[in-house]
């Protein structure tokens, strides 16, 4: 168990940089699934070299780059429906067999955005709550359970300024207990069974930190 | 054999108002268009469509939603940048939506065509959309109760064909199509390539012919 | 519903004859799982342009005729372990799949052997209940819940001249209420709901059947 | 990758005296023999092995019952016309018998590799095998509730596969390889011919390299 490494005098992560920290965290030769969204940009940050495999939900493992100019191809998109492509050694599954992959435990990380996590590794990220808004889920409930670690990207404060790492989600759940690891601007965390452990701050310190958001403890 | 039909709109004879149809299709990627404007045609209202999202642009369930035929929506992700004609129609209260995990939305469709009369499944536990439903505790972890999705119909796209019904798909548009297969009394199947029989590859036939009553070639 | 045929003089059918019997009954188009043993003789009598299909278990539909010589490959063979061939139009599918598609009500007909059928088709026919025997079941339990119908093949009467057609039965169960018809050397029968109905009778009469097999009743 | 074991010893090991073991193969046809051999020669015991038949013949399986390392068999069908050596075992009473309709063996495999809890299943009601069983009734129809089959190893055989584990097969042999490689902790893969990532048809891989850790060639 390594201390907290505290960045105080660099600027906060931009999103490219907070990309790239994720994508090292992610095991050589892991299985990745990289939600819609801020996620994707992780892929820009794997070297083939690494052996990491993308899958996405809507039935392919080996998924490579977005697709330009005349790759597009209307038949192969991601789970956010961009075009992507194929790399050697993909391989193609319905929509069963993609999820029997992902809830059987067979994913070792997937990598989603979020409206708050809790304390616990709970995670709220596909509704809002709000009496007008569209509720949809697609596959983050199965990812939350299916994967074997959770990463969360997020912003560390709302746009109102409260903390998106609280005690106890307010929004609806997504999953119990299911996060392990939250990326934000400011600092990246471990979420276990004992709380939330600081790793790294980027612009601030934790002490600085702990005052904002109540429940990051360090941990000796 | 009989199974191959002059056009998209003897392919859907005979759906019947408020009948559940199951859709094919991730965004646009595998959607039946024809099929969708052939049920269009038919005339036909007060269905119940099972797909996974909730209508792209003003093409396939879009315009089905748009014709006033739908009553209710069961899909995983109905909000997306371009699901305006779904998303008008619930503001004003004009359709009924049921969000279900996408890997729920699979698993249920893939027990209906299996003979599975429920299963206890790890998604959304502990979440709003296992609020009612039964839960039981099964070595240590919990899981709630799924009960099948059956379909009267299902409408889905192929890549290719042959006469006796073995299909094969492309890439990523493979999605929901060979488990929609399983799950509905009617299989109806626009293909883009028509073969002969003998010209798809055994090994590499996803949906085997006893699962599709009906198909149409419609070229690219 | 017709009346009951007798052919009092002609002789009972042979092995070859009764294969024949059931191969008439198959509906054209119709998916069929022949089971081990004499069942697999109807293969014999199907003329390829009714367009059946064959299903065997152990992953394929379009299983063709017995492979011989050359044609003898280890990687082919029916749920009998026999070497088999594969017609036009085949495909092979994995064993999950291929019980999915029996369990889920896709095949219309199966037939199998038989120890005992009750009146109200109750299927008896892997394990003799014998302290000494080994017990092996294999799909037949599937067979029996999964096709839409039953057909039996059996001698009417065991070693010990006891009928094989009996109000209940006494060897342990594969399926309840499951068999719709049943071929035998003497006579065909149908089983349902309202019990049992001799079809037809071959070497002997439905009076004299009726005095040797209690359950058999003459329908009005 | 580092998937790729210079030879089946290599890919064996670290099985452990009392595991599980899915052996793939429907008789012969998909028997990893020479992982089974490989498995004889690490001389664990205590085994119990999960595969659809109990040794054919004197090699494979047949081979491992013989040498006295399996403490029971679960299976849908021991008896058979080579099966002599598990027959001399059960009759003596030196191994243990589990006996499984075959489409639950399959189906209770891929529960545990989709992470399903349990499921209600059509197949065995009102007979001897789901004695003791929990059932239920669903819309008028009774089920028995079944388990998933979990193994701590997978030896399955396939026709080809690539350094990233994925895997095509060949005609009925593929039967229950695709399901144990999703429902063990290790699977292990002895293949015919090793071709280089991107020689496989994305579309044609039936078993993606997630589930497979480690494989060797073996040759014809």
């Amino acid at each position: 168990m390594t201390g907290t490494v505290e960045h105080p005098d660099r600027p906060p992560l931009d999103r490219d940089e907070m990309a790239r920290v994720v994508a090292r965290d992610i095991p050589d030769g892991a299985y990745v699934n990289l939600g819609i969204g801020q996620p994707t940009a992780v892929a820009d940050h794997l070297d083939p070299a690494r052996g990491i495999i993308l899958h996405t939900e809507n039935g392919m493992l080996g998924m490579g780059p977005p697709a330009v100019g005349d790759d597009v191809d209307p038949d192969l998109t991601n789970a956010g429906k961009q075009p992507v492509t194929e790399l050697p050694g993909a391989a193609y599954f319905h929509h069963a067999d993609s999820f029997a992959m992902m809830r059987g435990g067979h994913l070792d990380v997937c990598i989603m955005g979020a409206f708050q996590v809790s304390e616990r590794g709970d995670l709220a990220n596909w509704h809002t709550g709000a009496p007008d808004a569209i509720p949809a889920v697609g596959g983050a409930m199965d990812l939350a359970i299916g994967a074997k670690e959770v990463f969360v990207m997020m912003a560390l404060f709302a746009r109102d300024g409260t903390p998106k790492l609280v005690p106890r989600c307010t929004y609806p759940l997504t999953g119990l207990a299911c996060v392990s690891r939250v990326y934000t601007e400011l600092a990246t965390f471990r979420v276990g069974p004992d709380g939330v452990r600081v790793v790294e701050t980027f612009g601030t310190t934790v002490a600085e930190l702990a005052r904002r958001v109540p429940v990051i403890h360090r941990l000796a | 054999m009989g199974k191959v039909m002059p056009g998209p709109a003897e392919a859907v004879t005979g759906v019947g108002d408020g009948a559940t149809v199951l859709i094919g299709g991730f965004g646009l990627a595998g959607m039946p268009v024809h099929l969708v404007d052939a049920l269009i045609g038919l005339g036909v209202g007060d269905l119940t469509v099972v797909s996974n999202n909730a209508g792209n642009g003003d093409t396939g369930l879009a315009a089905l939603l748009a014709a006033g035929r739908v009553r209710k929506v069961i899909c995983s992700f109905p909000r997306q940048a371009d699901s305006y004609v779904f998303d008008r129609l619930y503001r004003a209260g004009k359709i009924e939506l049921e969000v279900v995990p996408q890997g729920n939305l699979a698993e249920r469709m893939r027990a209906a065509g299996a003979g599975i009369g429920a299963f206890y499944c790890p998604t959304g536990v502990g979440t709003p959309l296992a609020d009612g439903k039964e839960t039981r505790t099964i070595d240590g972890r919990e899981y709630v109760l799924e009960y099948p999705i059956h379909g009267d119909v299902a409408l889905i796209g192929a890549h290719a064909g042959d006469p006796l019904g073995n299909l094969v798909y492309r890439k990523t548009a493979r999605n929901f199509g060979p488990v929609m297969a399983t799950a509905a009394t009617v299989t109806v199947a626009q293909v883009t390539h028509l073969v002969a029989v003998g010209q798809l590859d055994p090994e590499a036939v996803v949906t085997p012919g006893i699962y599709v009553d009906r198909l149409v070639e419609v070229g690219r």
